[in-house]
């Protein structure tokens, strides 16, 4: 939607139309495409019932969470499963300062973001020297490691974080009347959860729209060329002057502090946190939103929080569709499964790139500049173009 | 590859059949035994004492309060056993009985909203706010003319999808009441029970939204959740709904806070009054254990949850203020419930001459515990040996899991329920019943655990609609709650002389009493050890902080 | 077991940084941490923990080897490998408890039919992706290990059941030494493991389908030009990696208990073990293996009597497992006797 | 006309949006050397890729008389054809006598042993470390490796890709004779992609010049030599 995506160059096929980056058909195309997102994401919270709502804010808040994943994942080429520690770490700064030093929760997020990041540099130092699938696995067992961490006795650890049954949010987050009469959510017939809903979802969408920015114009920026020439050939940036080790924990430290930003959101809308919702299975959750959305995708941060939340919850609604005999419920995770399997076949790359595809049938946008496709190209198809370099 | 999640089982409470005791030892043991289980009830309920290591001066009048009370009370109360029904016509009869009785009881103390609808004043100092209630909050919800919506969420996929099976059992419960004619209401209309079930996969995230969904868009009338997690995350929520949430299926100390969460019950034996009885066996015991005075060494196995840690406070809040505590030594060692092997725990639990092992732990790990003391040598060398409540199903001791032998001589605190499994109960007419409905529904009685803790739950369920349809004004959210909150009844799936009661703000626990049981391996089943001991109304209220983990 | 290794000349340094080097530093380290709890606990404790980790050890290898000859195979990580196992010790268990097949006939039938269902996975699931591109191909392991514990539950319900031990497993089954006891089934694991080890060596070295199994490991593109059909040789290490998986989970399955979730606990142990040995390596990743048991069995075990640790208590299995790795990669990125091939991932 | 035993006509070859070979025509009679020229890029390396298809093909590609284009890789070096990939391709972890054995993995003749001797006499460095991983071998031992393995399936066609690729002048120069002996005992054909045009055409007899893709040049060896457009882009002079 941002434009100067032309999809991977499948010159056989022609587009119905042609625009020329930078003129203003491709200006209000790019328009279009942005009200194509705004017009829902605005209507939503009026249209549906207040517990969708939830869950839309509750999108929103692992979107920007896979935001965070996606720069050590999809840009950095730093395989990390341990993501969701970060989160949780964000989440439990948010809840025991509010909680406990009674702050406001938007002064919470700014202190998330720098533990976050702080705790992500240093995880970030020995991912210098372990590398690939090793990375992989010990940032998994740091996912592991994290909810038994968070019920230490000592040190008032357990205390502080709630140890297994976690905490509940003490000072909850309730629209002042100015927000009230601008969101317009103080009429008649709506009832104060509904409100205070569609109040978290505006605040979990607006963060998700910071960061989103904040996240594309570090990409556009000197850093994030250096990070995104890290991933496609290490040997190669090196040479041309990236400072491997500063780019790759910096780009480390801030992966996790959005994440943690996310984490901070994620206990907003659920007004509480627990060890249960920052663990290994959220880990490999987030990971299949990030890859389903679409690895390396700017767009996918939107997309990736549905799969996230929806995944989960329909995926035993649909089984109690089936029509056959009275299929178990247990089965639901199954269908689970199968989701996964049927969209890495059918749409290699996540949903954004399949989208991608199709739309380049129709649209395509011709580069004015040595373009920036690499931020668009989906997947880590870097070894592919290793071995294409003839 | 779902793990991380708790291996939580503490709604598998299933005891066994009791073999009858003498009346003249019943008595002698009930005094001692209730008037110290009474006192650590103080301190279960005061855990942060403990981890201080000084004595809360409430708990100690709490304990002598409680002594006085015991001499006087204790002979009357544990004597006087019910006439057993022989079938269900005559259990129903009782129940019908008993279910008059709660309704005269409310009836008389004039329970009633305020005439301008901003507070309910119900019997025994239970009141709730109306007037914080949501505007537009309305009594009747959930319920039409013909219809009433209960929601459900309960975890049907994941590791601990047995759970699932409650609801199952549920559900069957409900459409044979509804085929019977429903639930009558004092105001002369006939509802069926509708349950609106939603799966969490035991995963508080997801309990949350869907919480949400049965409050704005199902408009259920009340809402059962299930697990410790899920109930505490989402029951400020429904208090601030004021949307009942009865018999939440957890053991947790928490749920019995009528002041702070008026429309939130257990309906569970609380995880710290069975550390309570551990520690009242003890004492009682303890000249047996080390004569002249001598050493005791409690060994735990913990599990790093929030089932096995209340087990653990509520163990260490008695021990503080016990009178032999200086003889007391208590070890402990902590389990991950996502442990694959406990060997290693085992082995230094082993080697620290225990006189008492304890394990404060839940599903696998019950056998594992088990079969590991039978093979390291903890069999032979420490006689008293506890498996928790929870660990009591033949679904973790009969003869297919770790076999008879592995078994023997374990004892148990029986959380006051039966077990739906047990050959031992073949002869109960409820037990018989619950068997033939499932099997007229092609279940198989032995293929969960969980089903016979879907009767438990159904049947309160039932019993607490039918007595708040019989109130005044018919059935609506307060009187259901008030209906719970002052039941007196026989439940058919806890043990003899377990009483199933609540009163008002003074008693916030369904069910407080359990019997201490050994494993008999030869007739499978557990028998009689102690004396079944019935601590109603003992169990202070407990105002759960979370910043402190433990009752206010 | 093909790690590369470099005799190491020189000095007593350049020694200390092989893998064995840092092995031994690391136990003698932990060994004097340990002296004094060792000694107060005396022998036989002693004796008990050693023999403890030998299982716990002989447990995390079987499962860590079928890890790391998918990884050798593909340099993929098979987040399915834990559910195919425990499918197949369900599938064994239904064999002995509802056919009365003896145990030992129960568990090769199982091993079969994963190997089976392992190379139909490869074959239909697996192959059609880039190698190269991990994510898809995690992201279809992690659905599969979804579907198959799915499956298990519906098929077997999730209550968990008691597993037939396939060594004599009675409480007297054991020797004593010293006070300790050491259990036949402890033996059993260890001989199997042996055996398999063996078994894997011979498989590997000896035939055909081993050379082309190494040649596959190796360098992909030139096993093809010597005429390797590399799916096929891809599949037959699914089919391995799959029996062998389930053969560890039957092992296990007696200390676990079957529950569909019994061997997720487990793996990320294994997982442990085979990072710190190696990826690439099977020997190791048994070695490895048996680090992460002892450090598992003396560290929780002495750790909390040394005056300050108490908290140091069996629930920081994990993380002392975890804390080990980042230690030794930090020394060692791939692993003590990996090679450094994986980090052109 | 002798014998042909390679030829390509119209070949095609794509990595994905990128197409890397046009129209390539091709000939390789029996028993003969023929060098493929060309700078980097040029798609030399894909001509090889795509006769063993490695690569997506168009046109056709006959081993032999046989049409190969669509045939599986181990089909096609079951056709006994030997690929000695750029970069050596050996298998570093594997001993220098199990790169042997792999080698000839497509045979099921009972000489394999003597074979193995044969290549070890042939390149007695290889002997010295029969049992050293191949990975610690030095370049010039691990393209003898790489050849010897090649020749182990007895192939009627070998296909060298930068054989000379990183080794010092010397080894260059020892090895190119290696490959004139080879062609010479045993008749093996040959399909030589080199940049160092000189010592190629010394063994060769005859060469095509590939550029972005396209033969823009062949002819004999001697020719080629003597042209004044290679001369000034591959011979230096």
């Amino acid at each position: 939607m941002s434009g100067g995506s032309s999809s991977g160059g499948d010159a056989a096929i022609k587009p119905m139309f042609v625009l020329q980056e930078g003129t203003s058909q491709h200006r209000m195309y790019q328009a279009f495409g942005w009200l194509c997102l705004a017009i829902p994401m605005i209507l939503a919270p009026y249209m549906l019932p207040s517990f969708r709502v939830a869950q839309l804010a509750q999108c929103a808040g692992w979107g920007v969470a896979i935001l965070g994943m996606n720069i050590a994942i999809g840009w950095s080429g730093l395989l990390s499963l341990g993501h969701i520690a970060f989160c949780g770490m964000g989440a439990y700064t948010t809840t025991i300062l509010i909680n406990e030093n009674s702050w406001d929760f938007w002064m919470t997020l700014p202190v998330a973001f720098i533990v976050c990041f702080i705790a992500g540099a240093l995880v970030g130092l020995p991912a210098l020297k372990i590398k690939g699938l090793y990375l992989a696995l010990v940032t998994f067992a740091l996912a592991y490691t994290f909810p038994i961490l968070l019920k230490i006795e000592g040190g008032g650890i357990a205390r502080r974080t709630g140890g297994d049954n976690g905490r509940n949010l003490e000072e909850k987050l309730v629209p002042t009347e100015t927000i009230r009469k601008i969101l317009f959510i103080n009429g008649e017939g709506t009832d104060e959860s509904t409100r205070i809903a569609v109040y978290k979802y505006v605040v979990a969408v607006l963060v998700l729209l910071v960061c989103f920015l904040i996240v594309r114009n570090i990409l556009k920026s000197r850093g994030g060329r250096a990070m995104i020439a890290l991933r496609d050939n290490q040997i190669g940036a090196a040479v041309s002057g990236v400072p491997l080790n500063k780019t790759k924990v910096l780009a480390f430290a801030l992966s996790a502090a959005i994440a943690g930003i996310g984490g901070s959101l994620i206990a907003m809308v659920l007004d509480s946190v627990g060890p249960t919702v920052f663990d290994a299975n959220y880990a490999i959750i987030t990971l299949m939103g990030l890859v389903l959305a679409g690895v390396g995708t700017l767009h996918g941060a939107w997309l990736g929080g549905v799969f996230v939340v929806f995944l989960q919850d329909l995926a035993p609604r649909a089984v109690g569709l089936i029509p056959v005999f009275n299929v178990d419920v247990v089965y639901a995770r199954a269908i689970y499964g199968l989701m996964l399997v049927l969209v890495a076949f059918f749409m290699p790359g996540g949903v954004v790139s399949f989208g991608r595809k199709w739309r380049a049938r129709i649209i395509q946008v011709q580069p004015k500049a040595p373009d920036t496709s690499h931020l668009a190209r989906a997947g880590t198809g870097q070894a592919a173009a290793a071995t294409a370099a003839v | 590859m779902a793990v991380g999640e708790g291996t939580h089982r503490q709604r598998n409470q299933k005891g066994k059949q009791i073999v009858s005791f003498s009346k003249k030892r019943s008595v002698g043991a009930a005094v001692v035994g209730l008037s110290l289980i009474a006192a650590g009830c103080g301190g279960g309920s005061d855990d942060g004492a403990s981890t201080e290591g000084t004595i809360d001066a409430g708990v100690k009048a709490g304990v002598e309060d409680a002594l006085k009370a015991a001499t006087t009370v204790a002979g009357g109360t544990t004597t006087t056993a019910p006439p057993k029904p022989t079938s269900m016509a005559e259990w129903e009869a009782l129940w019908a009985k008993e279910r008059d009785a709660v309704v005269k009881k409310i009836t008389d103390s004039k329970a009633a909203k305020s005439a301008d609808g901003k507070s309910f004043t119900g019997t025994n100092g239970f009141v709730v706010d109306l007037s914080k209630c949501p505007v537009g909050w309305n009594d009747t919800e959930g319920i039409s003319d013909t219809e009433i919506k209960i929601g459900h969420t309960t975890a049907q996929s994941g590791t601990l999808a047995d759970y699932g099976n409650i609801a199952k059992v549920m559900q069957l419960r409900a459409d044979a009441i509804n085929k019977a004619g429903g639930i009558k209401d004092s105001t002369g209309k006939t509802r069926t029970i509708k349950y609106v079930v939603k799966d969490d996969g035991y995963d508080a995230t997801r309990t949350i939204p869907l919480v949400d969904e049965l409050l704005d868009s199902e408009k259920a009338f009340a809402i059962i959740t299930l697990g410790s997690p899920s109930t505490m995350k989402t029951y400020d929520k429904m208090n601030q709904r004021c949307v009942p949430q009865p018999f939440s299926q957890t053991g947790h100390p928490a749920w019995g806070d009528p002041d702070g969460h008026p429309w939130t019950t257990g309906q569970q034996l609380a995880y710290n009054t069975e550390a309570v009885m551990w520690g009242n066996f003890i004492e009682s015991n303890a000249d047996k254990m080390a004569p002249n005075g001598g050493q005791i060494t409690v060994c735990a196995l913990v599990m790093n949850n929030d089932f096995g840690k209340s087990y653990d406070a509520g163990f260490k809040a008695y021990l503080a203020q016990s009178p032999i505590k200086s003889r007391i030594n208590y070890v402990t060692e902590t389990i991950e419930p996502s442990a694959p092997t406990i060997t290693d725990p085992m082995t230094t639990l082993a080697s620290k001459n225990c006189t008492i092992f304890i394990a404060m732990t839940a599903g696998t790990s019950c056998t594992q515990s088990i079969q590991e003391a039978a093979n390291n040598g903890m069999n032979e060398k420490v006689k008293y040996r506890f498996q928790p409540s929870v660990c009591g199903a033949i679904s973790f001791v009969g003869k297919d899991k770790v076999g008879n032998a592995g078994a023997e001589g374990w004892y148990i605190v029986q959380g006051g329920v039966k077990d739906l499994n047990s050959p031992g109960f073949d002869n109960d007419v409820y037990i018989k019943f619950a068997r033939e409905e499932l099997k007229a529904n092609g279940i198989d009685y032995k293929s969960s655990g969980s089903l016979g803790s879907g009767y438990y739950f159904a049947w309160a369920q039932e019993q607490a609609l039918r007595i708040a349809a019989a109130l005044p004004g018919g059935l609506t959210r307060t009187n259901l709650m008030n209906a719970i909150r002052n039941m007196n009844m026989t439940h058919p799936y806890t043990l003899d002389g377990i009483k199933f009661n609540m009163d008002g703000n003074k008693d916030a626990y369904l069910v407080e009493g359990g019997v201490i049981q050994t494993r008999d391996a030869k007739n499978e089943t557990w028998v009689d050890a102690g004396v079944v001991v019935d601590l109603s109304g003992k169990s202070k209220n407990c105002k759960w902080d979370q910043s402190k983990g433990l009752c206010a | 077991m093909t790690a590369v290794t470099t005799k190491s000349r020189g000095s007593f340094l350049t020694w200390l940084k092989t893998g064995s080097g840092i092995l031994t530093a690391m136990m003698a380290v932990i060994v004097i941490a340990l002296i004094p709890a060792i000694i107060q606990g005396g022998l036989k404790l002693f004796l008990q923990r050693v023999f403890d980790s030998l299982n716990n050890g002989a447990v995390y290898a079987v499962t860590a080897i079928a890890l790391v000859i998918i990884f050798k195979a593909t340099t993929l990580i098979n987040f399915a490998g834990a559910n195919i196992a425990m499918f197949g010790a369900y599938v064994c268990w239904w064999l002995n408890t509802s056919y009365g097949f003896p145990i030992w006939i129960a568990v090769f039938v199982a091993m079969g039919t994963m190997a089976v269902l392992g190379s139909l996975i490869e074959r239909t699931l697996i192959r059609p992706f880039d190698v190269n591109d991990h994510l898809p191909v995690v992201l279809i392991t992690f659905g599969i290990a979804a579907i198959l514990e799915a499956f298990a539950g519906g098929f077997w319900g999730l209550e968990f059941h008691k597993f037939p031990s396939p060594f004599p497993s009675d409480p007297k089954d054991r020797f004593t030494i010293a006070g300790a006891f050491l259990r036949y089934e402890t033996i059993g694991t260890l001989f199997v493991m042996g055996l398999m080890i063996f078994g894997i060596y011979l498989l590997l070295n000896k035939t055909k389908v081993g050379l082309a199994f190494r040649a596959v490991s190796s360098n992909v593109e030139s096993a093809r030009l010597v005429g390797v059909r590399t799916g096929r040789t891809l599949q037959f290490g699914w089919a391995l990696a799959s029996a062998l998986g389930v053969l560890g989970a039957c092992l296990v399955a007696k200390q676990t208990n079957l529950e569909p979730a019994f061997m997720a606990k487990l793996v990320i142990f294994a997982f442990a073990a085979a990072t710190l040995g190696g990826l690439d390596s099977i020997g190791g990743s048994v070695i490895g293996a048996f680090i992460v048991a002892v450090v598992q069995s003396m560290l929780t075990g002495y750790g909390q009597e040394i005056p300050g640790l108490g908290w140091l208590k069996s629930n920081f299995a994990l993380v002392l497992a975890f804390v080990l790795i980042l230690v030794v990669l930090l020394f060692k990125p791939a692993g003590l006797y990996g090679t450094r091939r994986i980090e052109r991932v | 006309m002798s014998e042909l035993m390679l030829k390509l006509s119209g070949v095609n070859a794509r990595y994905g949006a990128i197409q890397v070979l046009r129209d390539v025509n091709l000939e390789v009679n029996k028993g003969e050397v023929v060098v493929v020229l060309g700078a980097n890029g040029a798609g030399k390396t894909t001509t090889l890729r795509a006769i063993c298809s490695m690569v997506t093909t168009t046109g056709s590609i006959q081993i032999a008389g046989t049409e190969v284009v669509g045939k599986d890789t181990a089909d096609i070096v079951r056709m006994q054809v030997a690929h000695v990939p750029q970069g050596r391709g050996t298998f570093p972890e594997l001993s220098v006598i199990d790169n042997l054995m792999v080698g000839a993995y497509t045979r099921k003749d009972k000489e394999v042993q003597a074979d193995i001797d044969r290549w070890m006499d042939a390149f007695p460095r290889l002997r010295e470390r029969r049992t050293q991983a191949a990975g610690s071998l030095s370049g010039g031992e691990q393209q003898m490796l790489a050849v010897a393995r090649a020749m182990m399936c007895r192939p009627q066609l070998l296909l060298l890709d930068e054989p000379s690729l990183g080794l010092a002048p010397l080894i260059i120069e020892d090895l190119f004779r290696r490959f004139g002996e080879i062609n010479r005992e045993t008749g093996t054909t040959m399909l030589v992609v080199e940049q160092n045009a000189n010592l190629a055409l010394e063994i060769a007899n005859r060469g095509y010049v590939l550029e972005a893709g396209e033969i823009v040049l062949q002819g004999s060896a001697d020719d080629l030599r003597t042209n004044e457009a290679v001369r000034e882009a591959y011979l230096g002079a």
